[in-house]
Protein backbone atom coordinates (compact mmCIF):
# COMPACT_ATOMS: atom_id res chain seq x y z
CA UNK A 1 0.00 0.00 0.00
CA UNK A 2 1.27 3.37 -0.65
CA UNK A 3 0.80 5.81 1.67
CA UNK A 4 2.48 9.66 2.23
CA UNK A 5 3.64 10.97 5.37
CA UNK A 6 4.21 14.17 6.67
CA UNK A 7 6.15 15.04 9.40
CA UNK A 8 6.49 18.21 11.46
CA UNK A 9 8.57 20.02 13.69
CA UNK A 10 11.00 17.54 15.50
CA UNK A 11 9.77 14.61 13.57
CA UNK A 12 11.01 16.66 10.75
CA UNK A 13 13.99 17.28 11.58
CA UNK A 14 14.48 13.27 12.63
CA UNK A 15 13.06 12.14 9.38
CA UNK A 16 15.19 14.89 7.47
CA UNK A 17 12.15 15.57 5.46
CA UNK A 18 8.66 17.23 5.58
CA UNK A 19 7.05 14.50 3.30
CA UNK A 20 7.98 11.26 1.88
CA UNK A 21 6.09 8.45 -0.26
CA UNK A 22 6.11 5.17 1.82
CA UNK A 23 5.31 1.44 1.05
CA UNK A 24 3.83 -0.55 3.85
CA UNK A 25 1.95 -3.17 4.94
CA UNK A 26 0.71 -1.71 7.81
CA UNK A 27 -3.18 -0.76 7.89
CA UNK A 28 -3.64 1.41 10.77
CA UNK A 29 -1.15 4.24 11.56
CA UNK A 30 -0.21 3.49 14.95
CA UNK A 31 1.74 0.51 13.22
CA UNK A 32 3.35 2.40 10.79
CA UNK A 33 4.41 5.05 13.14
CA UNK A 34 6.08 2.45 15.13
CA UNK A 35 7.37 1.40 11.76
CA UNK A 36 8.90 4.78 11.08
CA UNK A 37 9.85 5.50 14.52
CA UNK A 38 12.84 2.98 14.09
CA UNK A 39 13.61 3.60 10.39
CA UNK A 40 14.30 7.32 11.39
CA UNK A 41 14.70 7.20 15.54
CA UNK A 42 11.93 8.91 16.14
CA UNK A 43 11.79 9.40 20.00
CA UNK A 44 8.49 11.10 20.82
CA UNK A 45 6.32 8.26 22.51
CA UNK A 46 3.49 7.92 20.12
CA UNK A 47 1.12 8.25 23.13
CA UNK A 48 1.98 12.13 22.95
CA UNK A 49 1.37 12.46 18.92
CA UNK A 50 -1.89 12.96 17.02
CA UNK A 51 -2.20 11.53 13.82
CA UNK A 52 -4.43 13.32 11.40
CA UNK A 53 -5.41 11.13 7.42
CA UNK A 54 -6.49 13.16 4.89
CA UNK A 55 -6.56 16.18 6.76
CA UNK A 56 -8.68 15.25 9.37
CA UNK A 57 -7.78 14.26 12.92
CA UNK A 58 -7.92 10.22 12.99
CA UNK A 59 -7.86 7.82 15.79
CA UNK A 60 -4.41 5.53 15.51
CA UNK A 61 -6.48 2.52 15.00
CA UNK A 62 -8.09 3.77 11.74
CA UNK A 63 -8.49 1.63 8.42
CA UNK A 64 -5.33 3.20 5.84
CA UNK A 65 -6.23 2.97 2.29
CA UNK A 66 -4.21 3.02 -0.48
CA UNK A 67 -3.10 6.93 -1.37
CA UNK A 68 -3.64 8.21 2.03
CA UNK A 69 -1.93 10.97 3.14
CA UNK A 70 -1.24 10.71 7.12
CA UNK A 71 0.10 13.30 9.12
CA UNK A 72 2.21 12.75 12.11
CA UNK A 73 1.07 15.67 14.89
CA UNK A 74 4.03 16.17 18.07
CA UNK A 75 2.67 17.70 20.95
CA UNK A 76 1.81 21.35 19.82
CA UNK A 77 3.48 24.94 20.79
CA UNK A 78 1.73 27.66 19.26
CA UNK A 79 0.96 30.67 20.83
CA UNK B 1 -14.05 35.99 6.38
CA UNK B 2 -12.46 33.30 8.09
CA UNK B 3 -12.69 33.82 11.72
CA UNK B 4 -9.32 32.18 12.52
CA UNK B 5 -6.20 32.94 10.55
CA UNK B 6 -2.89 31.85 9.61
CA UNK B 7 -0.33 34.92 8.31
CA UNK B 8 3.19 35.00 6.71
CA UNK B 9 3.09 38.58 7.79
CA UNK B 10 2.51 40.81 10.58
CA UNK B 11 -0.73 40.98 12.40
CA UNK B 12 -2.32 44.17 12.50
CA UNK B 13 -4.38 44.18 15.78
CA UNK B 14 -5.78 47.06 15.89
CA UNK B 15 -7.47 46.52 12.16
CA UNK B 16 -8.91 43.30 13.61
CA UNK B 17 -10.32 44.81 16.42
CA UNK B 18 -12.20 47.34 14.30
CA UNK B 19 -13.29 44.61 12.44
CA UNK B 20 -15.24 43.52 15.65
CA UNK B 21 -17.05 46.82 16.21
CA UNK B 22 -20.79 46.58 16.34
CA UNK B 23 -23.21 48.96 17.75
CA UNK B 24 -24.41 46.45 20.49
CA UNK B 25 -20.65 46.02 21.26
CA UNK B 26 -19.71 47.17 25.03
CA UNK B 27 -16.82 45.68 25.50
CA UNK B 28 -13.62 43.92 22.92
CA UNK B 29 -11.04 42.05 25.32
CA UNK B 30 -7.63 41.05 23.08
CA UNK B 31 -4.82 38.96 23.83
CA UNK B 32 -1.23 39.54 22.19
CA UNK B 33 1.11 36.89 22.30
CA UNK B 34 4.66 38.60 21.64
CA UNK B 35 7.79 37.06 20.73
CA UNK B 36 9.87 37.36 24.06
CA UNK B 37 13.57 37.53 24.69
CA UNK B 38 13.61 34.62 27.70
CA UNK B 39 11.87 31.03 27.90
CA UNK B 40 12.66 29.06 30.39
CA UNK B 41 15.61 30.51 31.55
CA UNK B 42 17.31 30.85 27.73
CA UNK B 43 17.97 34.04 26.01
CA UNK B 44 15.64 33.97 23.25
CA UNK B 45 16.64 35.63 19.90
CA UNK B 46 13.62 34.92 17.23
CA UNK B 47 11.62 32.13 16.88
CA UNK B 48 9.90 30.23 13.95
CA UNK B 49 6.81 28.66 13.72
CA UNK B 50 5.55 26.09 11.78
CA UNK B 51 1.67 25.01 10.87
CA UNK B 52 -0.03 22.01 9.28
CA UNK B 53 -1.58 24.60 7.43
CA UNK B 54 -5.22 22.77 6.11
CA UNK B 55 -6.27 21.24 9.60
CA UNK B 56 -4.90 24.24 11.86
CA UNK B 57 -7.10 26.49 9.70
CA UNK B 58 -10.38 24.04 10.35
CA UNK B 59 -9.40 23.44 13.56
CA UNK B 60 -9.00 27.02 14.42
CA UNK B 61 -11.88 27.88 13.02
CA UNK B 62 -13.97 24.65 14.86
CA UNK B 63 -12.42 26.85 18.63
CA UNK B 64 -14.28 29.91 16.84
CA UNK B 65 -17.37 28.11 16.44
CA UNK B 66 -17.56 26.08 19.56
CA UNK B 67 -16.45 29.88 21.26
CA UNK B 68 -19.50 31.33 20.13
CA UNK B 69 -21.60 28.44 21.15
CA UNK B 70 -19.86 28.38 24.44
CA UNK B 71 -19.90 32.47 25.22
CA UNK B 72 -22.53 34.91 24.63
CA UNK B 73 -20.17 36.75 22.36
CA UNK B 74 -21.11 39.20 19.54
CA UNK B 75 -17.92 37.88 17.62
CA UNK B 76 -14.36 36.92 18.10
CA UNK B 77 -11.45 36.26 15.68
CA UNK B 78 -7.57 35.02 15.95
CA UNK B 79 -4.82 35.18 13.64
CA UNK B 80 -1.61 33.22 14.51
CA UNK B 81 1.77 34.01 12.68
CA UNK B 82 3.96 31.32 10.88
CA UNK B 83 7.60 31.68 9.46
CA UNK B 84 9.99 33.61 11.23
CA UNK B 85 9.62 36.02 14.15
CA UNK B 86 11.91 38.41 15.25
CA UNK B 87 11.80 39.77 19.46
CA UNK B 88 8.51 42.02 19.82
CA UNK B 89 6.94 40.69 16.89
CA UNK B 90 3.39 39.51 17.77
CA UNK B 91 3.22 35.91 17.25
CA UNK B 92 -0.79 35.15 17.80
CA UNK B 93 -3.84 37.63 18.29
CA UNK B 94 -7.26 37.21 19.89
CA UNK B 95 -10.06 39.47 20.09
CA UNK B 96 -13.84 38.65 21.62
CA UNK B 97 -16.37 41.09 21.50
CA UNK B 98 -19.61 41.27 23.63
CA UNK B 99 -22.46 43.60 25.19
CA UNK B 100 -20.35 42.90 28.72
CA UNK B 101 -17.10 42.35 29.83
CA UNK B 102 -17.31 39.35 31.90
CA UNK B 103 -18.19 37.22 28.27
CA UNK B 104 -15.71 39.18 26.39
CA UNK B 105 -12.98 38.03 29.09
CA UNK B 106 -14.01 34.40 29.48
CA UNK B 107 -14.05 34.07 25.91
CA UNK B 108 -10.76 35.72 24.85
CA UNK B 109 -8.94 33.40 27.29
CA UNK B 110 -10.80 30.32 26.95
CA UNK B 111 -9.81 30.70 22.68
CA UNK B 112 -6.14 31.38 23.45
CA UNK B 113 -6.09 28.24 25.96
CA UNK B 114 -7.62 26.09 23.21
CA UNK B 115 -5.70 27.75 20.37
CA UNK B 116 -2.34 26.82 22.10
CA UNK B 117 -4.05 23.54 23.06
CA UNK B 118 -5.20 21.83 19.80
CA UNK B 119 -3.86 23.66 16.61
CA UNK B 120 -1.26 22.38 14.93
CA UNK B 121 1.29 24.89 15.45
CA UNK B 122 4.84 24.36 16.68
CA UNK B 123 7.76 26.94 17.81
CA UNK B 124 11.19 26.50 17.01
CA UNK B 125 13.05 28.72 19.15
CA UNK B 126 16.50 30.11 17.93
CA UNK B 127 18.21 31.12 21.20
CA UNK B 128 21.18 33.81 21.70
CA UNK B 129 24.15 30.46 22.10
CA UNK B 130 23.18 29.65 18.76
CA UNK B 131 21.48 26.50 19.77
CA UNK B 132 17.81 25.72 18.81
CA UNK B 133 14.86 23.29 19.23
CA UNK B 134 11.15 22.56 18.74
CA UNK B 135 9.24 22.77 21.45
CA UNK B 136 6.68 19.98 22.45
CA UNK B 137 5.56 20.46 25.48
CA UNK B 138 4.70 17.49 27.74
CA UNK B 139 0.92 17.56 27.91
CA UNK B 140 0.17 15.73 30.41
CA UNK B 141 -0.35 18.55 32.62
CA UNK B 142 -3.43 19.48 30.47
CA UNK B 143 -5.69 17.84 33.44
CA UNK C 1 4.40 59.53 31.73
CA UNK C 2 0.77 59.08 34.06
CA UNK C 3 0.17 55.40 34.16
CA UNK C 4 -4.00 56.21 34.29
CA UNK C 5 -5.12 59.58 32.61
CA UNK C 6 -8.26 61.52 31.69
CA UNK C 7 -9.02 62.37 27.57
CA UNK C 8 -11.50 64.24 26.30
CA UNK C 9 -10.40 63.22 22.62
CA UNK C 10 -10.45 60.17 20.86
CA UNK C 11 -8.58 57.24 22.64
CA UNK C 12 -5.68 55.58 20.45
CA UNK C 13 -5.68 52.10 22.03
CA UNK C 14 -2.70 51.14 19.40
CA UNK C 15 -0.55 53.23 20.15
CA UNK C 16 -1.40 52.50 23.98
CA UNK C 17 -0.88 48.99 23.24
CA UNK C 18 2.65 49.85 21.62
CA UNK C 19 3.39 51.48 24.56
CA UNK C 20 3.44 48.14 26.84
CA UNK C 21 5.76 46.68 24.76
CA UNK C 22 9.08 45.05 26.37
CA UNK C 23 11.52 42.74 25.13
CA UNK C 24 10.67 40.32 28.06
CA UNK C 25 7.01 41.17 27.85
CA UNK C 26 5.23 37.54 25.94
CA UNK C 27 1.53 38.85 26.65
CA UNK C 28 -0.62 42.35 26.32
CA UNK C 29 -4.25 42.28 27.74
CA UNK C 30 -6.22 45.05 27.04
CA UNK C 31 -10.01 45.96 27.41
CA UNK C 32 -11.37 48.50 25.17
CA UNK C 33 -15.20 49.95 26.53
CA UNK C 34 -17.18 51.32 23.92
CA UNK C 35 -20.62 53.38 24.14
CA UNK C 36 -23.21 50.62 22.39
CA UNK C 37 -26.37 50.99 21.47
CA UNK C 38 -28.33 49.95 24.35
CA UNK C 39 -28.34 49.79 28.52
CA UNK C 40 -30.57 48.22 30.30
CA UNK C 41 -33.25 47.31 28.01
CA UNK C 42 -33.28 51.28 26.43
CA UNK C 43 -31.55 52.62 23.26
CA UNK C 44 -28.81 54.85 23.83
CA UNK C 45 -27.61 57.29 21.46
CA UNK C 46 -24.66 58.96 22.92
CA UNK C 47 -23.25 59.58 26.40
CA UNK C 48 -21.63 62.13 28.80
CA UNK C 49 -18.86 61.70 31.10
CA UNK C 50 -18.05 63.83 33.74
CA UNK C 51 -14.91 63.56 35.87
CA UNK C 52 -13.81 65.17 39.44
CA UNK C 53 -10.30 65.29 37.18
CA UNK C 54 -7.85 65.97 40.26
CA UNK C 55 -9.23 62.89 42.36
CA UNK C 56 -10.53 60.93 38.84
CA UNK C 57 -6.45 61.15 38.04
CA UNK C 58 -4.78 60.39 41.94
CA UNK C 59 -7.18 57.64 42.51
CA UNK C 60 -6.62 55.82 39.03
CA UNK C 61 -2.98 56.24 39.11
CA UNK C 62 -3.31 54.78 42.79
CA UNK C 63 -5.17 52.01 41.02
CA UNK C 64 -2.11 51.59 38.24
CA UNK C 65 0.23 51.51 41.41
CA UNK C 66 -2.00 48.66 43.36
CA UNK C 67 -2.03 46.73 40.01
CA UNK C 68 1.94 46.86 39.76
CA UNK C 69 2.32 45.98 43.28
CA UNK C 70 -0.45 42.73 43.78
CA UNK C 71 0.70 41.52 40.03
CA UNK C 72 4.17 40.76 38.45
CA UNK C 73 2.80 43.13 35.75
CA UNK C 74 5.70 44.49 33.12
CA UNK C 75 3.62 47.13 32.76
CA UNK C 76 -0.20 48.72 32.29
CA UNK C 77 -2.22 51.61 31.39
CA UNK C 78 -5.37 53.01 31.25
CA UNK C 79 -7.27 56.62 29.90
CA UNK C 80 -10.80 57.13 30.32
CA UNK C 81 -12.74 59.27 28.06
CA UNK C 82 -14.51 62.72 29.15
CA UNK C 83 -16.75 64.68 27.75
CA UNK C 84 -19.82 63.84 24.82
CA UNK C 85 -19.34 60.46 22.89
CA UNK C 86 -20.64 58.73 19.97
CA UNK C 87 -22.01 54.99 19.99
CA UNK C 88 -18.66 52.85 18.83
CA UNK C 89 -16.54 55.63 20.58
CA UNK C 90 -13.81 54.18 23.01
CA UNK C 91 -14.71 55.02 26.59
CA UNK C 92 -12.33 53.72 28.62
CA UNK C 93 -8.94 51.02 27.15
CA UNK C 94 -6.83 48.85 29.78
CA UNK C 95 -4.22 47.17 29.19
CA UNK C 96 -1.77 45.31 30.96
CA UNK C 97 1.56 43.30 29.91
CA UNK C 98 3.15 40.42 31.39
CA UNK C 99 5.83 37.73 30.55
CA UNK C 100 2.82 35.71 31.09
CA UNK C 101 -1.11 35.36 30.10
CA UNK C 102 -2.42 34.80 33.25
CA UNK C 103 -1.20 37.45 35.27
CA UNK C 104 -1.87 39.72 31.91
CA UNK C 105 -5.38 38.59 31.89
CA UNK C 106 -5.99 39.09 36.05
CA UNK C 107 -4.12 42.49 36.08
CA UNK C 108 -6.30 44.15 33.14
CA UNK C 109 -9.36 42.58 34.67
CA UNK C 110 -8.73 43.68 38.11
CA UNK C 111 -7.83 47.05 36.81
CA UNK C 112 -10.94 47.81 34.77
CA UNK C 113 -13.22 46.87 37.47
CA UNK C 114 -11.55 48.97 39.67
CA UNK C 115 -11.54 51.45 38.00
CA UNK C 116 -15.34 51.25 37.43
CA UNK C 117 -15.66 51.18 41.36
CA UNK C 118 -13.71 53.52 42.70
CA UNK C 119 -12.83 56.40 39.92
CA UNK C 120 -15.21 59.67 40.19
CA UNK C 121 -16.64 59.67 36.92
CA UNK C 122 -19.87 59.67 35.83
CA UNK C 123 -22.16 58.96 33.11
CA UNK C 124 -25.25 60.98 31.56
CA UNK C 125 -26.72 58.39 29.20
CA UNK C 126 -29.09 59.95 26.05
CA UNK C 127 -31.94 57.96 25.41
CA UNK C 128 -33.55 57.57 21.80
CA UNK C 129 -36.65 59.02 23.23
CA UNK C 130 -35.20 62.22 23.79
CA UNK C 131 -34.87 61.71 28.26
CA UNK C 132 -30.95 61.66 29.80
CA UNK C 133 -30.28 60.45 32.85
CA UNK C 134 -27.13 60.15 35.58
CA UNK C 135 -26.53 56.73 36.02
CA UNK C 136 -25.57 56.01 40.11
CA UNK C 137 -25.41 52.61 40.62
CA UNK C 138 -26.74 50.83 43.58
CA UNK C 139 -23.47 49.88 45.16
CA UNK C 140 -24.59 47.93 48.07
CA UNK C 141 -23.88 44.94 45.36
CA UNK C 142 -20.25 44.95 45.62
CA UNK C 143 -20.16 42.58 48.03
CA UNK D 1 -17.16 79.55 58.01
CA UNK D 2 -16.59 79.88 54.19
CA UNK D 3 -17.00 76.48 51.96
CA UNK D 4 -16.37 75.80 48.65
CA UNK D 5 -18.81 72.88 47.16
CA UNK D 6 -18.16 71.23 44.36
CA UNK D 7 -21.60 69.25 42.90
CA UNK D 8 -21.46 66.14 40.27
CA UNK D 9 -23.82 64.45 37.98
CA UNK D 10 -27.25 64.22 39.63
CA UNK D 11 -26.02 66.70 42.71
CA UNK D 12 -25.27 69.22 40.13
CA UNK D 13 -28.32 69.04 38.07
CA UNK D 14 -30.35 69.07 41.60
CA UNK D 15 -28.46 71.77 42.58
CA UNK D 16 -28.56 74.17 39.26
CA UNK D 17 -24.92 74.51 39.60
CA UNK D 18 -21.46 72.77 39.63
CA UNK D 19 -19.96 74.51 42.15
CA UNK D 20 -21.20 77.23 44.57
CA UNK D 21 -19.66 79.52 47.72
CA UNK D 22 -21.66 78.51 51.16
CA UNK D 23 -21.13 80.13 54.46
CA UNK D 24 -22.18 77.54 57.32
CA UNK D 25 -22.07 76.51 60.93
CA UNK D 26 -21.45 72.76 60.41
CA UNK D 27 -18.25 72.08 61.05
CA UNK D 28 -18.26 68.53 59.02
CA UNK D 29 -19.33 67.23 55.50
CA UNK D 30 -22.11 65.57 56.98
CA UNK D 31 -24.08 67.78 58.63
CA UNK D 32 -23.28 70.11 55.65
CA UNK D 33 -24.61 67.55 53.06
CA UNK D 34 -27.82 67.35 55.22
CA UNK D 35 -28.32 70.86 55.63
CA UNK D 36 -27.60 71.33 51.72
CA UNK D 37 -30.12 67.78 50.82
CA UNK D 38 -32.98 70.19 51.91
CA UNK D 39 -32.14 73.53 50.32
CA UNK D 40 -31.38 71.19 47.08
CA UNK D 41 -33.62 68.40 47.15
CA UNK D 42 -30.82 66.20 47.29
CA UNK D 43 -32.89 62.69 47.54
CA UNK D 44 -29.15 60.80 47.10
CA UNK D 45 -28.65 59.25 50.60
CA UNK D 46 -25.94 60.43 51.87
CA UNK D 47 -24.45 57.07 53.04
CA UNK D 48 -24.43 56.60 49.20
CA UNK D 49 -22.17 59.24 48.36
CA UNK D 50 -18.40 59.54 49.51
CA UNK D 51 -16.73 63.29 50.24
CA UNK D 52 -13.31 64.81 49.05
CA UNK D 53 -12.06 67.35 51.14
CA UNK D 54 -9.38 69.79 49.11
CA UNK D 55 -8.85 67.28 46.33
CA UNK D 56 -8.84 64.02 48.74
CA UNK D 57 -11.07 61.72 49.72
CA UNK D 58 -12.17 62.24 53.49
CA UNK D 59 -14.24 60.85 56.22
CA UNK D 60 -17.89 62.09 56.48
CA UNK D 61 -16.93 63.75 60.38
CA UNK D 62 -13.82 65.48 59.52
CA UNK D 63 -13.70 68.74 60.61
CA UNK D 64 -13.89 71.75 58.18
CA UNK D 65 -11.90 74.47 58.17
CA UNK D 66 -12.30 78.18 56.87
CA UNK D 67 -11.84 77.66 53.06
CA UNK D 68 -12.00 74.20 52.21
CA UNK D 69 -13.37 72.93 49.27
CA UNK D 70 -15.93 70.19 49.69
CA UNK D 71 -16.85 67.83 46.88
CA UNK D 72 -19.81 65.71 47.41
CA UNK D 73 -19.12 62.29 45.10
CA UNK D 74 -22.24 60.39 43.90
CA UNK D 75 -21.88 56.72 42.97
CA UNK D 76 -19.76 56.67 40.02
CA UNK D 77 -20.29 55.18 36.48
CA UNK D 78 -17.01 55.49 34.63
CA UNK D 79 -16.39 52.42 32.46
Amino acid sequence: MNIRLLYFAALASAAGCDAEPVQTSCDNAAALYDELAVRHGFTLARSRLRVAVNGVFAPWEQRLREGDEVALLPPVSGG
Amino acid sequence: MSRFALSDGPIDGAALERSLQSRAAGAVVSFAGWVRDHNDGRAVRALTYQAYAPLAASEGNAIMDEARQRFDVLDARCVHRIGDLMLGDCAVWVGASAAHRDVAFAACRWIIDEIKQRVPIWKNEHYADGESGWLHPDDRSRG
